[in-house]
């Protein structure tokens, strides 16, 4: 079973030390993604679901630590921890091999540098050496059809590049204006095949453009542009939708649906919409106050959810003809967090054990996985 | 069930400055034309994308921004209203027609009668953390139209807020409190306390869940059903949230680009929207249900701008059964039976065979 | 309401705002450095409190510098520092420590009135500024940009050398400006009917007794009192800009619409909702101004034009090096240096609590 | 085209806005100059000495119409001064005009020698430190642009002067060694092109003189450099801060970027932004300090002109010299308000 999973989470533990004291945001998150598959993970606000996906790309924010548990991604068939791997190698996985697409597009686009600019620097970053070689190709066949022979500058740096891309005089020749003009030509052609994948009219024009003259959802497929520029084996979309339009949003939800079984990508999906995570999901994970409390596929949760959190949660969509139902209480602050389960003190369900004991997550059933101590999960 | 709110070809304009001298460039059209009425008693759902003018229309028709036309009745008799009509047809500038204006147009209210008028009127905004002042404290906060309206002070003022604190869910404890020492729900209570303090009777909701946490928001919704009983509220519901208007409301409104486009109870809307528009905008809805994933694809395109609206219906560059007649003429709102409203060229031309 | 509940009340309001402080205090302990600023300016506090003890002063003023005018004819070359004299003395012997002392306080009344004068012309401006708008605010801040086009100490040095030594101030005409554009406005807003009244008699009164008796004051200025008043002049456009700023943020704010909305005045919104959350980059300015402009009155009384000769000033004694631009000036060292000392660090003082104050106070960084 | 269009527009407005402060600059130094007494203002008007004697006095009054109202008096006033005519400065025994022309190359000396190094290594030194927050580097680096902010220049200047030369001899004081000063101004062999003695001796070959004036300017630099890149530091280290705090930065670590190139490309760019809008202040200290550096150090520029006059009471130079340097903050500031149109492209739609 194991073999298939992209990616898993094991009891991966992240505090923020701040000003107030330490915020124990993530108390050992787990789950895992399968190869192709999307991972909806749901959550109220503060519950750690960003801090979870920036984690994953080893992106931590900046007061955060992060103290225990292990992220493993398979590179090349080989499961790596992502935390113990060097910076270095962590630059290539990220963008290439995972990628993110941020709520508020506007905000994670660079004001002061056009589309074209922004994702032509994710593909020169990654997929250099493809376009080198298409623009040698390209430069070769003029010439032949020219019936030119020798070489120019342009071909031997492209020639030099290719065979020893990190040497320095390479590079000192590459500031030479002009020198990578083909090159340069073949990366935004690329950008607008992709923004043109994107289903954005016009995408010639749209790549000359500045992030502040995008509407909100052209601004969101521009990251989403970014993010599948380089075909990544994960995908995590960080409420891609929130501030968008529903009219926008569904136009948004079908674009990544459609790219996903085009990339064959799987997809990390955050949001805190049970409308979109049934929308978009294979299977879901419930997040409480730092924890995931239920892991299961997405039609058994809504029809048969453990958790009394997820039930809570799924009986509070309003529904017409239907009572208006709750969670009685608010959310704990994540300095001062309740012992034991973090959920008892909002659980009906409570017992003496919530007080005390950390339930551990497990699989109760084929793949549906509980924290909960309901469910011998205290065992 | 008699009229509160009658609402007559209500605009409200933002102007664009701009250029080399700062001149006005351009209107966004923020509301274009807007006629409603709005039952006593009753919770009026309003629908639409993000700038389609729905806030604008709200906070319009409560009189915290002057409408650049139409007019706001208030509370008016049957009878006056119809020679209101009368009138306007005879003679649009007859003194009379004036006279009445000023005792029941909110449109025309200035100063004193104004200010008022917040007595009757109050709004609760989308996101408490910017609408409770910071440097307040609760007690100070849900006091201030009492002791700006006059109407209580000192310890009378504190038994009332306490009273109305108490009555949305908070103690006393929480008086002598900051606003960022609450949840997000807790605060959304302390907006509610604060605009129900003086006895209104009709409250402006914006958005009032759009910010707060899925397992609190049901806790609000009910709130306000309640306080709507018990107080005999009557409510202008404003939110881009399908669901949350379905359950609260009674009559909904679907809004586009400064226009209405459909009018009806919330079972016949949400049962069967008429205007292509509103099926668009219900069918993008995720349903929380995913043995009922969407087949119908979603609506193509972008919201356009409101500084140009396109000619003709305004949809009509996004609809899929868009005929000659909608990109010249503007569709006006039709009965299509049982007070079910519908501006669109091909519905009603249908209703005419 | 008995006494004891009331302060009980009291005690329960007052104890959130506590909190805040006892909050910001943990965070100024944290930067030792705006704790050495603290230190500095409160060593400078006490410093000038205890000054009639430190230097006792000879003459009924006690800004006149002592000096030895027996000796100042025989020699008149600065003497280094002695017992008698601690930081020696200047050229015409004029005593530096007793310089050094009650220069404290000069730069203290410098600074300090100069950064209220402005603070209240700023605020004044910069508020009707913003909230009226239109083309009063254009009026208003194409002004304070004219201001601002000068550097100020270079405005300074040409409003010091214009402001006549006697200088008659028409006290009558200011009073019926002042009580006639209060009348005025209290008649064309929705002040209440009693106050109306009551202003419009004491307009007229006072309008009576100005006819009757008109008031001129005369005041004669030294150069110290025109470099005050010209750093009142000129303080004050920089404040108004930030406080414009800070009001048009606030303003768009949704809680002063929901207090629009309850109902408030104008005035009331003003007072309660737009000062109190557009007051903070301000405070943060003013203390890292106090430092600033002690620094162009010294530069002012460096150039020859600021406090005269025999005045206790860190900057006119300084000036007194000028004699001796070259080779020499590292004989007397003394003059410049220990007055300079002060100037420095008096100066670091300010800078380092507003350094400290705006990481404190900075609304980013607070918690939510 | 529209962006095109919408830089034409804003710098139009820029320049449009110009009109009302250059116009009210001027009336501010009226207005000052109406503190004074009639037969003060007379040299107001004046192109040469002779032109006012106790005898002719009442003539000048009356040609200038100094007795009439006001508003006649700016009238005229202004005429003269659009005609280039400042008054006369008793001070340099010449047209204020003239006098400020003369002056000037001495001070764009050290100008020239100051603002590149306070801007370039002004905003190396504050984009470090913010990069490197709360490290051993940014703590220095903090401690001394605050320390440079509190420095009095002119305590600063005596103590450099008192090290370099009265200790150690090195760097003299003055704009040129006395003997060099003979030389520049009386000799066959030597020719002001430019006024900058330092380019004027490399043009007649006469490379003693440049390096003379070299090690006149050194000091007099120094001091402004040390006091006025406090400012950038500070600008720059906060900008930067935020900067790198926003969401663009974490998009382009997610791309796979190096730290080098998010700081480099995407953080710098954006902290520009502020830097520049404060540069517009930075010209004006850089005046003041001009003023005070140049007494100090008794070079013969703008600056310890304006002291001179001022200390003499010589009105027409004080305000002279303000309105001058009012002109160039107001130049400076369209300069950069331009670049910052160019640098943030957001601005251009405004």
């Amino acid at each position: 079973m194991t073999e298939e999973r992209l990616l898993e989470i094991n009891g991966l533990v992240l505090n923020f030390y701040t000003y107030e004291g330490i915020v124990q945001a993530l108390d050992g998150v787990n789950l895992y993604i399968r190869d192709g598959e999307t991972l909806g993970l749901v959550g109220e606000t503060g519950c750690g679901k960003s801090v979870t996906s920036l984690s994953t790309l080893v992106l931590i924010p900046s007061p955060g630590k992060i103290e225990g548990g292990r992220i493993l991604f398979n590179v090349q068939g080989k499961k790596v921890d992502l935390l113990k791997q060097s910076d270095e190698h962590l630059r290539t996985i990220r963008g290439k091999d995972i990628s993110m697409v941020f709520q508020e597009p506007r905000v994670y686009l660079n004001p002061v540098y056009t589309v074209s600019s922004q994702i032509s620097e994710v593909l020169v970053k990654h997929r250099k050496e493809e376009f080198l070689k298409k623009a040698l190709e390209s430069l070769k066949q003029e010439r032949r059809k020219k019936g030119l022979k020798g070489s120019t500058f342009e071909m031997n740096l492209y020639e030099r590049m290719l065979k020893n891309p990190n040497s320095l005089t390479n590079k000192i020749l590459s500031k030479i204006p002009g020198s990578q003009r083909r090159f340069k030509l073949e990366v935004q052609r690329e950008v607008v095949r992709i923004l043109r994948g994107m289903g954005i009219p016009d995408p010639e024009r749209v790549a000359k453009m500045y992030p502040h003259e995008l509407s909100g959802g052209m601004a969101q497929r521009v990251v989403i542009a970014m993010a599948l520029a380089c075909n990544p084996k994960l995908l995590i979309a960080d409420e891609p939708t929130t501030n968008l339009d529903v009219t926008v949003q569904a136009q948004i939800l079908s674009l990544i649906k459609r790219l996903k079984s085009m990339f064959k990508s799987s997809v990390l999906y955050i949001t805190h919409d049970l409308g979109v995570i049934s929308e978009i999901s294979d299977r879901v994970a419930v997040m409480y106050a730092g924890n995931v409390v239920e892991l299961a596929d997405v039609y058994e949760l809504f029809k048969k959810p453990l958790h009394p959190y997820t039930r809570g949660l799924l009986e509070s969509i309003p529904r017409p003809g239907k009572p208006l139902k709750s969670i009685p209480g608010t959310v704990p602050s994540l300095l001062n967090p309740p012992s034991g389960c973090r959920f008892h003190d909002r659980c009906s369900y409570a017992m003496e054990i919530c007080r005390k004991v950390k339930p551990a997550f497990t699989e109760v059933e084929k793949d549906h996985f509980v924290a909960c101590n309901l469910y011998g999960g205290s065992k | 069930m008699s009229t509160l709110l009658h609402i007559k070809g209500l605009k409200k304009y933002y102007p664009i400055i701009g250029g080399i001298f700062k001149r006005k460039m351009a209107d966004v059209k923020a509301v274009d034309g807007v006629n409603l009425t709005i039952m006593k008693g009753e919770c009026f759902g309003l629908v639409g994308e993000s700038g389609c003018g729905k806030t604008t229309l709200g906070k319009t028709i409560i009189r915290l921004l002057t409408p650049d036309a139409g007019s706001i009745y208030y509370n008016i008799p049957e009878d006056i209203l119809e020679e209101i009509d009368k009138l306007e047809k005879e003679n649009p500038r007859s003194s009379k027609l004036r006279r009445i204006r000023e005792e029941y147009d909110l449109a025309t209210f200035k100063g004193r009668k104004l200010r008022q008028l917040r007595r009757k009127m109050q709004i609760v905004y989308q996101d408490p953390t910017t609408s409770l002042d910071p440097r307040m404290l609760v007690k100070d906060i849900v006091a201030e139209p009492l002791v700006a309206q006059g109407l209580a002070r000192g310890s009378e003022a504190k038994k009332m807020v306490v009273d109305m604190l108490e009555r949305v869910g908070l103690s006393e404890k929480h008086l002598c409190r900051y606003p960022h020492e609450f949840s997000g729900g807790q605060r959304q209570r302390i907006a509610v306390s604060r605009a129900l303090i003086v006895r209104p009777e009709f409250v402006v909701l914006d958005e009032p869940t759009s910010s707060v946490d899925v397992s609190v928001r049901a806790q609000l919704l009910n709130l306000f059903k309640d306080l709507g009983k018990d107080f005999g509220l009557t409510y202008m519901f404003v939110s881009h949230d399908l669901s949350v208007v379905e359950v609260i409301s009674d009559r909904v409104a679907v809004m586009y680009l400064g226009k209405i486009v459909e009018v009806a109870t919330t079972e016949e809307l949400f049962k069967e929207p008429l205007h292509p528009y509103a099926q668009g905008l219900f069918a993008s809805i995720p349903i929380p249900d995913p043995t009922r994933r969407r087949e119908r694809p979603p609506l193509t395109g972008d919201v356009p701008s409101p500084v140009n609206p396109p000619s003709g219906c305004r949809f009509h560059p996004r609809c899929q059964s868009v005929t000659d007649v909608c990109r010249k003429e503007e569709p006006q709102l039709v009965d299509v039976g049982n007070g079910h409203l519908v501006a669109c060229h091909v519905i009603s031309s249908e209703l005419g065979k | 309401m008995t006494t004891s509940s009331r302060w009980e009340e009291f005690k329960a309001s007052m104890q959130p705002r506590i909190k805040e402080w006892k909050f910001m205090f943990k965070r100024v302990q944290e930067s030792p450095l705006s704790l050495v600023g603290i230190a500095i300016i409160l060593g400078f506090v006490i410093l000038s409190a205890l000054s009639p003890v430190l230097a006792p002063p000879p003459y009924a003023d006690p800004f006149i510098i002592p000096r030895d005018e027996e000796i100042a004819k025989l020699s008149p070359l600065p003497t280094p520092p002695t017992i008698e004299h601690p930081f020696g003395t200047t050229d015409q012997h004029y005593d530096i420590y007793y310089a050094c002392i009650w220069g404290t306080i000069t730069a203290f009344r410098i600074g300090i009135t100069t950064v209220m004068v402005a603070l209240m012309i700023g605020i004044i401006i910069g508020v009707a500024a913003a909230y009226y708008g239109g083309l009063a605010d254009e009026a208003l801040m194409r002004f304070t940009d004219i201001i601002i086009a000068f550097p100020g100490l270079i405005l300074a040095m040409a409003l010091v050398i214009a402001i006549p030594t006697v200088f008659t101030l028409n006290v009558s005409f200011i009073l019926v400006v002042i009580f006639g554009l209060t009348t005025f406005f209290a008649f064309i807003t929705r002040a209440r009917m009693k106050i109306k009244v009551i202003l419009l008699i004491i307009f007229i009164a006072v309008l009576a007794s100005v006819l009757l008796y008109p008031l001129n004051l005369r005041f004669s200025l030294n150069n110290l009192d025109k470099v005050l008043i010209t750093l009142w002049l000129i303080g004050w456009p920089s404040y108004a800009r930030v406080i414009r700023g800070e009001v048009l943020r606030v303003k768009n704010e949704d809680y002063i619409e929901a207090a629009k909305a309850a109902g408030t005045s104008d005035l009331g919104i003003v007072i309660k909702h737009i000062l109190p959350n557009a007051i903070y980059p301000i405070i943060i300015m003013a203390s890292l101004d106090i430092g600033s402009i002690v620094l162009t009155a010294a530069a002012l009384s460096f150039l020859g034009l600021g406090a005269p000769p025999n005045y206790a000033d860190w900057g006119q004694i300084i000036q007194r090096s000028r004699n001796w631009i070259g080779r020499e000036l590292i004989r007397y060292m003394h003059v410049f240096l220990i007055p300079g000392i002060f100037i420095f660090v008096f100066v670091l003082g300010w800078n380092l609590l507003g350094d400290a104050l705006r990481d404190v106070l900075d609304p980013t960084l607070r918690r939510r | 085209m529209v962006r095109k269009l919408g830089l034409l527009t804003y710098v139009a407005r820029r320049l449009i806005l110009l009109i009302p402060v250059v116009l009210g600059v001027s009336m501010l130094i009226f207005a000052i100059t109406m503190c004074f007494p009639p037969t003060i203002r007379a040299l107001l008007y004046i192109r040469n000495p002779q032109a006012l004697t106790p005898e002719n006095i009442e003539g000048v009054i009356k040609k200038y119409h100094l007795n009439d109202p006001f508003y006649i008096q700016y009238f005229t006033w202004l005429a003269q001064v659009l005609q280039g005519n400042l008054g006369w400065s008793q001070t340099a025994s010449a047209p204020v005009f003239s006098a400020i022309l003369v002056r000037f190359p001495a001070t764009f000396e050290i100008i020239v020698f100051a603002a590149p190094v306070i801007i370039i290594l002004g905003l190396y030194l504050g984009i470090q430190s913010a990069v490197y927050k709360d490290k051993i580097l940014d703590h220095i680096t903090r401690s001394a642009a605050i320390i440079g902010w509190s420095l009095p220049s002119f305590w600063f200047g005596f103590i450099l002067m008192a090290v370099f030369y009265g200790y150690l001899g090195w760097l003299p004081p003055g704009r040129l060694t006395r003997e060099v000063q003979h030389f520049v101004d009386s000799s066959q062999l030597f020719t002001k092109y430019t006024g900058l003695y330092i380019l004027d001796g490399i043009l007649n070959g006469q490379l003693a003189v440049s390096w003379d004036a070299f090690k006149h300017v050194i000091l007099p630099a120094t001091v402004i450099t040390v006091i006025d890149i406090a400012l950038i530091i500070r600008v720059a280290r906060s900008s930067m801060l935020e900067a790198l705090s926003k969401g663009y930065i974490i998009t382009a670590k997610a791309k796979g970027l190096t730290q080098k190139e998010v700081i480099n490309k995407h953080a710098r760019r954006n902290a520009l932004i502020p830097v520049t809008t404060i540069s517009g202040l930075l010209v004006a200290s850089l005046m003041t300090g001009v003023v005070i550096t140049e007494t100090v150090f008794g070079f013969g520029g703008l600056g310890s002109w304006a002291a001179q006059s001022a200390q003499q009471l010589d009105v027409p130079s004080v305000l002279g010299f303000a309105m001058f340097t009012a002109i160039v903050f107001v130049i400076a500031n369209l300069i950069v308000d331009v670049l910052y149109a160019f640098i943030d492209p957001r601005i251009r739609l405004a």
